[in-house]
């Protein structure tokens, strides 16, 4: 059964439906595009069930030939890795759609618009992650650009043009510097052996050093660019603060996992030596990010860009894991990107809806909300830990898995980055006691509280945050054998423990 | 020209004088083209290098292209020039100052610079084959010869260029045939018109342009008793050019009396 | 006396008429001076003719002289027609387009 | 083999599912919450009792027991299981917890009957419990990590409970970050154990610490060490606790007196075999118990707030845990003996000071209070037991544990024991004249109280938890050391290699420590009993008073090196962020789009410059190829 | 010496035939049919000629041949794919050419003269326009399958004449129109000089006018290089003048602006596959022993070419012009085509002219809905906001903005993909590497129209979107569809010109 086109085809055929549909006719838009990303999730579950969790090759592999004559094949197949980030996609998406429901009404388009492009980028979304093939990886690593380029600057507040224009160009130039070295790889492959896109015999191919140093740069900066490392990452606090909430959580939940996978799945895979060389550097990067994330993040006075910069940190930890070559690391690294993907939802959209009741993103213009707003209040303290990684909430175990394992090989640099757990606290709890506690603040007096709908979208989030910081077996099981996979594949293995050299 | 390659053998003397007599004055002319002012001198030294290559044709074993240079060149296209330029106005002369900045040093740079490197270059070209000479080929005659190519081996282009003469037609057709709007009138329909027609306002004739204390240019309105400039006293071609001056400066403001206050 | 020497003439007449194209304003001369490549070419053809000793280049140099004299109807209809509407025949008064 | 017992996880699961039932019910169960959190943590507690039956009845070596709930985490050879591991050490600390717990989850419920939160506050107090059981019932460190942060976030929660009050809000956040920087500690503990051993469970690393150079081990001592400096509020992050006073009073009996604060203890004597073995980072535990002590007691004699009073006192105790702690497997069992009395006895002094509290309209200040012995008869009788307890006069339970850290420190041996032994006595002398203080302000003299205050005695259901900890004061003491019942259930745990060198006989060092303490209250009743007590704090003190007003300029010290610089940092880099990182992508934006302009101006309309470039590339072709012929 | 009566082969030319025969026709429509029937009639007779060659076209496509015109013409894969293109370019352009409001009512009348006005009001129409048109696409037919210089020379000057007159037969703005076409007609001319000359040399250097001769003596010739030399680089500069690579370029943005819409969109793709087509033959069939001489330069060529378009096409307010410089850019893009000098590059090179055809006469046509009451409105500010106004014309907008600017799932990333690889592959990592470099830089002005067209407001000027014709609306639905196709499913096409392409020599 081709479980991963099914996957792709839903939103595609939801998108159809919502085409016919009268534009008057919001609701049932509405309605039909939650419908479609609930048919969605519940397929996706239906796939991980049949998962075979010890199997470190890639499952429901589908292969149609697609341009024969550059060797470029319509490529899809699943590790444990995939399976999570897609996983991580499905459930975001339904949860944004419920919980944007008056989302799209600000837009510069109609309501249809909205809800087609956020189809079309979960069809995306399952697709680059579920690409085996470098092209396809590729093309749908640029293709995502448009939707999002169009729900930033059609659906955004403020500056939203400026700030989708900023993102677009930012991952153009990213993405173009990776055409040129896919460009490279096809070439290098047609020398050796028949042009190929497949990932699989493109790591066996044979580079000089040089060569496989070039190519993974321009991999790596289109990924740094999206998973946003320092300083590469002012495109990030300006589209997170003029995105609606729900493309925020797209957008940083999702999209800029794409940059982490990418980095596992393609800088570390296709080029292991050059990631050996280049890890110092990049290791440096991220325990930058991390600090320097965080230190931005206390220095906000706007939500929505504290919430950015708190993910640059974050994603600093994903990056400093990934690349830490050991088993905790990785695994951790990957737990994170689930997790940081939930976290950071709950963030944006509670946020949000402070936010749109509040009419303004200034975070001192709140204030008392505990008491007049009790449920938002609490959940958005709630989100704030697990952004502060408590233990008991999902975030810690993820981020202690990354600090453990780059300790065992890179000790100063966890040492270092573990700091930003100092800061976090700072950077969550600042927002949290100006917002959430104090005095009431003119113009808060009248707030509503969570309304059904909105405790119905969040409470999956808020549940998956709690449960898998107690019992995140169920995902390590399925991520681990993927992560020891890749640490092997590049020849290393966990540092024994040393006894401090007795 | 010591070891130049391109030996095609010492040629008759006749020739070589020839050639160093007209050479020299076809270069002349040509750079006098450059450098007379009026267009119609550029034609007339034009025609005088045409007329100079077609006696180095048929020097050089291709009188039929001589005759041609002489009877379509410098009969019908040089012809052609100096009717367009009669009708543009004969007397029309260049100023040789340049306005564009930078571009006289261009240019002399690229003369200095494009003649002397061909003309190096050209020195140390060679063919590595010796040179044949058209005798052999025209032993048929050069006019036979040549048709012998036109009408078999180049027949395609040959007939593709008759496309091309009928998109030059086409194309001077275009730009320059009029349609006769209506009937000209006749003079006599023109002075009835004048009198018989509307009003009598124009029966004696339309004012005349200009104001002659002021601007007496045929592109200012006349004024009119009131101060106001009068639409009717410009040419209209002059107005749909735009090229009228905007006649809300002639008009009588506030006359300024203070001089005579004085007195 | 070397048949070469056509070909530095050639040359130099080249020269002189792509330099004439960039120094003269009026189109109708910096017309002429294209017409001066064109003969200067011209030239070239028929001597490398006699080099080679075929009659190829008598035959490019008479399809030259057709192909010249339709550019000179459809350029001088243009030039005429430029001149109708603006009065002037110099290339510098032609330079609206520029942003 | 450890035994496996099924029953360990009900100790916490009964508070945390208190703790969930009345977050998630809302205001649903504000009629019954709190009576449904005071009946599970009392359900908690005597399961812990039964627990304390059931190793009784096993011999010695067999009596812990281990609880393996599920696999939690496991990645290559970092396995952590939800595990629980109840021994002779946790089973004291969930006595102390569950039982001091409930005394005050029972006082709570009237103390806390007007607050219109007040299920919230028994959630939070649930949780709490919930925390700090599983902080010491995990069977590692990353367990107890867990338990670690639970307890702060509780604590949090807890002190910013009133956090309309800005102030409030800021000590909440306060004692978060100042934990949380010790948290890194035990984080650093944990990365380097595993880094090192490869396991972080307690019996793992104790089964480790043989094969692991010393280096190593003083390095996860100091980590640990500063892990418990901030829980514990130990120099130099003590910071917070006075600010943490901002909490309802219950919780600052409970956390910040009896339970939580006490587990930077718990964890120094859990990790003994590390201690041990690490002689520097012994010693360096030693140092800043001994200066914590000193810090805590000069603190405490010139605050005017009972609360903070209390606090300053917590600390000081704390320090003499701490410093007992230090010193070996001679003093493990004392520093949990005196955590255990500790717990009694201030506990029952802070729910004194809260029923003063209720009694005096929410007033702190004790230059307000006087003469209120006559007003609530039953607060002075329980606080006074308290008093004498932590005095450490014969018998009440502080002369038996803090006699014993006296003397151990004293025989800690050489110079360091007369300097810790002079410490620990001076500490006590001069916890006699604070504690006098407190006493002579708030029941004595006269009374000078505001004009609406109408002090009164707290109701049964506040009383009788002072009464229960107030006995507890008096015969715990003696209960614990008699035989030496609590050294010995401990024994099994502490390898102890009696090395003792008695630089003084016992009871000349209970001698001098009552001869201190003689001193302390003399001097206390000369400077307050004698004379009127301002109901103003005086402002022409000695500088040394203003010092200790200030805490010892620990907040200005904070200010200046971290907070400041701190705040700085964060505005540059805010500024470099905006002016130079994407100051650098727009100027490479400006600069793509001004050579745009600049080679626009190419394009100047004129054909003949159009004719000059072709002639140009047309000379530029010719000039390579002249090259290239050349 | 006798006669050898020559031999044509009909069915191989019928293609080019079928043209000249539709355009003559053409030429008596506009002699004997009424007025008022003429541009229908123009218009059917177009079309019917242009798909009539086509289908002549698919045809042959299987044939080969050197002789078809005495040696005149070739006709092979790559000539085929090259002819198909500009057929097809040519009919979307002719679409949108039919609307005849483009064009003068009388290109003899005097701007703003009574008898302009009087022809507007009579409905009079510029009919020549179609065949010349067709003359134009002979033109270009025969340029890129002309085997002798002669032939080559003779079709470069077809399809250039009927193109300088028609770029000064706009109806609005007619000055601007006239200086477009007078500076086409004298940089073109000056241009062909130096492709002139550039033969008269390679004539000498190889004593013959086909281009086999040529080959066989930069094969195997045994003097010195010099003449050779010269005439590639007169040759070139002709060739160059034609695609607008820098420095040939400076005509291209000029025109296109004053020159009316339709006719700019023809010429732009048009021109630009009968150029590159002609070029592709010439370096990969006689120059390609030489490449050491003429790869540097043409490398060098095509790096600035390619930054200097997008960088100017950054500082451009009005569309066309806009369009012009990023078609100087896509002139780089397609000279790397030219250094690969491989068999991918000459794929890359068809697919790549043709994709990038079909996108321009879809730009160019929506360029013709945008008006204000006098007449077309290339303004960019006041394209503001037009996806509020008009989100289907936007959209289709965006759609080819985005093919130029290579985003994948568009025709014109498959073909910057596929020529850049081919480059690649050759070596000339540096072009490559100043095409991706541009294109970042490209990427900035597409987006930025888009960003006026979708994310501001608009502004009330009267500027408003034409109802297209149907004709129009074909076109541009076409390519559109076309762009988006060959984004997706690229596959049958690219494996039919991989069959195809193979030049014979």
């Amino acid at each position: 059964m081709m479980w991963l086109t099914l996957l792709m085809a839903i939103p595609i055929i939801g998108t159809g439906v919502i085409a016919i549909l009268p534009k008057k006719n919001e609701q049932a838009v509405k309605q039909i595009a939650l419908t479609t990303t609930l048919i969605v999730l519940a397929t996706t579950l239906a796939m991980a069930t049949r998962f075979q969790r010890d199997n470190v090759e890639l499952q429901f592999t589908e292969k149609y030939s697609w341009i024969p004559s550059f060797g470029i094949n319509y490529a899809l197949g699943i590790d444990g890795l995939s399976l999570v980030l897609i996983v991580m996609s499905t459930i975001l998406v339904p949860v944004v759609v419920l919980a944007g429901w008056n989302e799209p009404q600000g837009g510069r388009w109609s309501v249809k618009n909205y809800y087609v492009l956020i189809l079309v980028l979960e069809t995306m979304m399952i697709g680059v992650f579920a690409a085996t093939d470098l092209f396809l990886f590729y093309v749908i690593f640029e293709a995502m650009l448009i939707p999002v380029y169009f729900l930033i600057g059609g659906y955004g507040t403020g500056e939203r043009s400026g700030a989708a224009v900023k993102f677009l160009i930012y991952s153009l130039f990213g993405g173009l510097l990776m055409l040129a070295a896919i460009i490279a790889l096809y070439v290098i492959s047609s020398s050796q052996g028949g042009a190929t896109f497949d990932l699989a015999a493109l790591s066996g191919l044979q580079m000089s050093s040089t060569t496989q140093n070039l190519l993974f740069l321009g991999f790596f900066i289109a990924f740094a660019i999206k998973a946003p490392l320092w300083p590469l990452h002012t495109w990030l606090p300006d589209a997170a603060d003029s995105a609606t909430p729900g493309t925020s959580v797209l957008l940083l939940g999702v999209l800029d996992k794409v940059g982490t996978f990418g980095m596992i799945r393609y800088c570390l895979t296709l080029f292991p030596e050059a990631s050996k060389t280049f890890t110092p550097v990049i290791l440096v990067l991220a325990v930058i990010s991390i600090l320097y994330g965080a230190i931005l993040a206390i220095g906000q006075r706007d939500l929505k860009r504290l919430i950015a910069f708190t993910s640059i940190s974050h994603f600093g930890f994903i990056t400093m894991g990934i690349f830490a070559m050991t088993s905790q690391g990785h695994s951790g690294a990957t737990l994170y990107m689930f997790n940081h993907g939930f976290s950071t939802a709950a963030l944006f959209l509670i946020g949000g809806w402070m936010i749109s009741r509040r009419g303004s993103s200034t975070i001192a213009d709140f204030g008392g909300l505990q008491r007049i707003t009790p449920v938002m209040a609490w959940m958005f303290f709630l989100a704030g830990m697990s952004s502060l990684a408590l233990p008991g909430l999902s975030s810690f175990v993820s981020e202690f898995l990354v600090l453990v394992g780059t300790f065992t090989r890179y000790p100063v640099h966890a040492v270092i980055a573990t700091f930003g757990i100092v800061l976090a606290a700072l950077y969550i709890l600042i927002p949290v006691q100006k917002a959430l506690h104090g005095p009431t603040t003119p113009g808060n007096e009248n707030l509503s509280d969570l309304n059904l709908r909105e405790k119905i979208a969040i409470a999956p989030v808020m549940a998956i945050i709690v449960v898998l910081g107690f019992y995140p077996s169920p995902l390590l099981n399925v991520i681990n054998p993927a992560a020891s996979h890749v640490i092997a594949q590049l020849g290393f293995s966990d540092p024994a423990p040393s006894n401090g050299g007795k | 020209m010591n070891e130049v390659a391109l030996q095609v053998g010492q040629t008759a003397a006749p020739e070589a004088l020839l050639f160093w007599i007209l050479a020299p004055l076809t270069l002349i002319a040509a750079l006098g083209m450059l450098l007379v002012k009026k267009a119609v001198h550029s034609a007339i030294l034009m025609a005088f290098v045409m007329i100079a290559l077609a006696i180095f044709y048929i020097a050089q074993g291709a009188p039929f292209l001589g005759i041609v240079q002489i009877v379509v060149y410098t009969g019908a296209v040089m012809m052609l020039f100096l009717f367009i330029l009669m009708l543009v106005g004969v007397d029309s002369s260049d100023s040789l100052t340049e306005t564009i900045r930078g571009l006289r040093p261009i240019a002399i740079t690229a003369a200095v610079g494009f003649g002397g490197l061909m003309v190096s270059l050209l020195s140390r070209a060679t063919l590595g084959r010796s040179a044949v000479g058209v005798e052999a080929a025209n032993s048929d005659g050069n006019v036979e010869g040549i048709a012998q190519l036109l009408f078999s081996t180049y027949v395609w282009p040959f007939e593709v260029v008759s496309a091309l003469l009928i998109t030059a037609a086409l194309g001077a057709m275009v730009l320059a045939h009029h349609h006769r709007i209506q009937e000209r009138p006749t003079q006599r329909q023109l002075s009835i018109d004048r009198f018989r027609k509307d009003s009598l306002a124009t029966a004696a004739g339309l004012p005349a342009p200009g104001v002659f204390a002021r601007h007496n240019a045929v592109d200012v309105p006349a004024l009119l008793p009131d101060g106001s400039p009068a639409p009717a006293s410009i040419n209209a071609s002059l107005k749909a050019r735009g090229d009228v001056l905007d006649s809300s400066r002639f008009e009588l403001g506030t006359v300024d009396t203070s001089a005579d206050e004085e007195k | 006396m070397d048949a070469a020497n056509y070909l530095y003439l050639s040359a130099l007449l080249f020269t002189i008429g792509a330099v004439g194209v960039v120094v003269r304003r009026n189109a109708i001369v910096v017309f002429m001076c294209i017409e001066l490549m064109l003969n200067a070419a011209n030239l070239s053809f028929v001597t490398f003719s006699r080099i080679n000793g075929d009659l190829n280049g008598q035959v490019v140099a008479f399809f030259t002289m057709v192909v010249a004299a339709c550019e000179v109807v459809v350029g001088l209809a243009i030039i005429v027609t430029i001149y109708r509407s603006r009065r002037s025949a110099s290339v510098d008064d032609a330079s609206l387009l520029r942003r | 083999m450890m035994m496996n017992s099924t029953s360990i996880v009900y100790l916490i699961a009964l508070p945390l599912a208190g703790a969930v039932i009345l977050l998630l019910a809302g205001r649903r169960s504000d009629k019954w919450g709190h009576l449904l959190a005071t009946a599970l943590c009392a359900s908690s507690f005597f399961v812990g009792l039964y627990q304390l039956s059931l190793m009784f009845n096993r011999p010695s070596q067999e009596r812990p027991v281990s609880q393996k709930l599920f696999e939690w985490i496991s990645v290559g050879t970092f396995k952590i299981d939800a595990g629980l591991l109840l021994d002779q050490l946790s089973i004291c600390f969930v006595l102390l917890i569950t039982g001091v717990g409930t005394l005050i989850h029972i006082y709570s419920i009237s103390y806390m009957a007007h607050d219109p939160h007040r299920r919230r506050f028994f959630a939070f107090l649930n949780l709490f419990i919930a925390a700090m059981l599983l902080l010491v019932l995990g069977d590692s460190y990353l367990n107890l990590y867990v338990g670690w942060e639970g307890v702060g976030l509780a604590s949090y929660l807890l002190i910013g409970f009133w956090n309309e009050k800005p102030a409030y809000a800021t000590a909440s956040k306060k004692a978060f970050v100042m934990n949380r920087i010790g948290d890194m500690g035990l984080s650093f503990a944990i990365m380097i154990a595993f880094a090192t051993m490869g396991t972080v469970s307690f019996i793992g690393v104790q089964a480790a610490v043989e094969q692991t150079s010393t280096p190593v081990l003083t390095g996860i001592g100091i980590m640990l060490l500063v892990a418990a400096i901030g829980k514990s509020a130990q120099f130099p992050l003590q910071a917070w606790l006075g600010d943490a006073m901002a909490g309802p009073t219950p919780v600052s009996a409970l956390i910040h007196a009896a339970t939580m604060v006490t587990a930077g203890v718990y964890l120094i004597t859990r990790s003994n075999f590390i201690f041990d073995a690490a002689p520097t980072a012994q010693l360096l535990v030693v140092i800043v118990g001994a200066i914590t002590l000193m810090f805590g007691a000069l603190i405490g004699t010139a605050k005017d707030d009972i609360k903070k009073a209390l606090a300053a006192s917590t600390m000081s105790q704390i320090g003499y845990m701490i410093l007992c702690a230090g010193l070996g497997p001679v003093g493990y069992a004392f520093a949990i003996m005196h955590l255990l009395t500790h717990g009694f006895f201030k506990a029952g002094m802070f729910l004194g000071a809260g029923s003063v509290m209720h009694g005096m309209n929410d007033e702190v200040n004790m230059r307000k209070y006087g003469a209120l012995r006559k007003a609530m008869p039953i607060t002075f009788v329980t606080f006074g037991l308290g008093y004498l307890a932590i005095l450490g006069i014969p018998p009440f339970a502080g002369f038996y544990s803090k006699d014993m850290i006296i003397e151990t420190a004293f025989n800690a041996g050489g110079s360091k024991g007369i300097i810790l032994g002079i410490v620990t006595l001076l500490g006590a002398g001069i916890t006699a004249f604070y504690m006098t203080r407190v006493m002579i302000l708030t029941f004595t003299g006269t009374p000078r109280w505001d004009e609406k205050a109408q002090p009164h005695e707290s109701p049964w259901l506040m009383w009788l938890p002072m009464a229960v900890l107030a006995i507890g004061s008096a015969t715990s003491g003696y209960l614990l050391s008699s035989n030496d019942s609590l050294v010995k259930w401990l024994s099994p745990l502490f390898e102890s290699h009696e090395e003792h060198h008695e630089l003084l006989p016992p009871i000349i060092v209970s001698a001098l420590a009552l001869v201190m303490v003689a001193i302390g209250v003399a001097i206390a009743f000369l400077k307050y009993s004698r004379r009127e007590i301002d109901a103003v704090a005086p402002k022409n003190v000695s500088i040394f008073t203003r010092i200790a007003r200030e805490d010892l300029m620990q907040d200005r010290l904070n200010e200046a090196v971290f907070m400041r610089p701190g705040q700085e940092l964060t505005k540059t880099l805010v500024k470099t962020d905006a002016v130079i990182i994407d100051g650098a992508v727009r100027a490479v934006g400006r600069l793509t789009i001004a050579t745009g302009l600049s080679l626009r101006r190419v394009q100047n309309g004129f054909v003949r410059s159009y004719a000059a470039f072709i002639l140009m590339g047309a000379l530029a072709m010719i000039v390579a190829i002249w090259v290239v012929v050349q | 010496m006798s006669f050898i009566s020559p031999t044509l082969d009909y069915t191989l030319l019928s293609p080019i035939l079928i043209l000249l025969g539709g355009a003559l026709i053409g030429v008596l429509v506009e002699a004997f049919i009424s007025k008022a029937l003429r541009s229908t009639t123009q218009l059917t007779l177009t079309i019917g000629t242009l798909v009539l060659s086509l289908a002549q076209l698919w045809k042959i496509r299987n044939e080969q041949s050197m002789s078809a015109a005495m040696g005149s013409v070739v006709i092979d894969g790559p000539a085929i794919l090259l002819q198909a293109s500009i057929l097809i370019i040519a009919i979307l352009s002719i679409l949108v050419i039919a609307d005849t409001d483009q064009f003068t009512a009388l290109a003899a009348a005097l701007p703003g003269s009574e008898e302009e006005r009087h022809s507007i009001r009579t409905g009079n129409q510029v009919t020549e326009v179609y065949p010349l048109t067709l003359f134009a696409i002979s033109g270009m037919m025969l340029f890129p399958v002309a085997t002798d210089l002669i032939t080559l020379f003779v079709a470069l000057e077809m399809l250039s004449l009927p193109l300088y007159l028609m770029a000064g037969l706009s109806r609005r703005r007619r000055l601007a129109s006239q200086e477009a076409a007078l500076k086409y007609f004298l940089l073109g001319s000056f241009s062909s000089a130096f492709f002139l000359f550039g033969m008269a040399y390679l004539y000498g250097y190889s004593a013959s006018v086909t281009l086999a001769g040529i080959r066989e003596s930069v094969v195997g010739g045994s003097g010195n290089d010099v003449l050779l030399l010269l005439g590639m680089a007169f040759l070139s500069i002709g060739l160059l003048f034609k695609v607008g690579a820098v420095p040939f370029h400076a005509w291209s943005p000029d025109v296109y602006q004053g020159a009316p819409t339709p006719i700019t969109g023809f010429m732009a793709a048009a021109t630009k596959v009968a150029a590159f087509g002609a070029m592709l033959r010439i370096y990969y069939t006689v120059f390609a022993n030489a490449e050491w001489s003429w790869s540097p330069v043409i490398s060098m060529i095509a790096i600035v070419t390619m930054l200097f378009g997008s960088f100017v096409a950054l500082a451009q307010r009005d569309v066309k012009r806009m369009l012009a410089y990023s078609s100087i850019a896509h002139a780089g893009f397609l000279l790397s085509g030219v250094i690969a000098l491989n068999k991918a590059g000459l794929d890359a090179s068809i697919f790549y002219l043709f994709a990038y055809g079909v996108a321009t006469v879809g730009a160019f046509a929506i360029v013709t809905l945008v008006r204000d009451s006098s007449g077309e409105v290339t303004d960019l500010n006041r394209w503001r906001g037009l996806g509020k106004r008009s989100p289907w014309v936007a959209s289709a907008f965006a759609g080819f903005l985005l093919a130029f600017a290579g985003i994948p799932l568009t025709s014109g990333f498959i073909g910057k993909f596929s020529i850049f690889s081919a480059a690649y592959e050759s070596g000339a990592k540096g072009v490559v590497f100043a095409g991706i470099l541009s294109s970042a830089v490209a990427a900035f002005f597409y987006i930025r129209v888009i960003v006026l067209m979708f994310f501001t407001d608009p502004i009330q000027d009267g500027t408003s979107i034409e109802i297209p014709s149907v004709l129009t609306r074909f076109s541009i639905i076409f390519s559109i569809l076309v762009t988006i196709a060959l984004g997706v499913f690229p596959a049958p096409l690219l494996s039919f010109i991989t069959t195809l392409a193979t030049f014979i020599r």
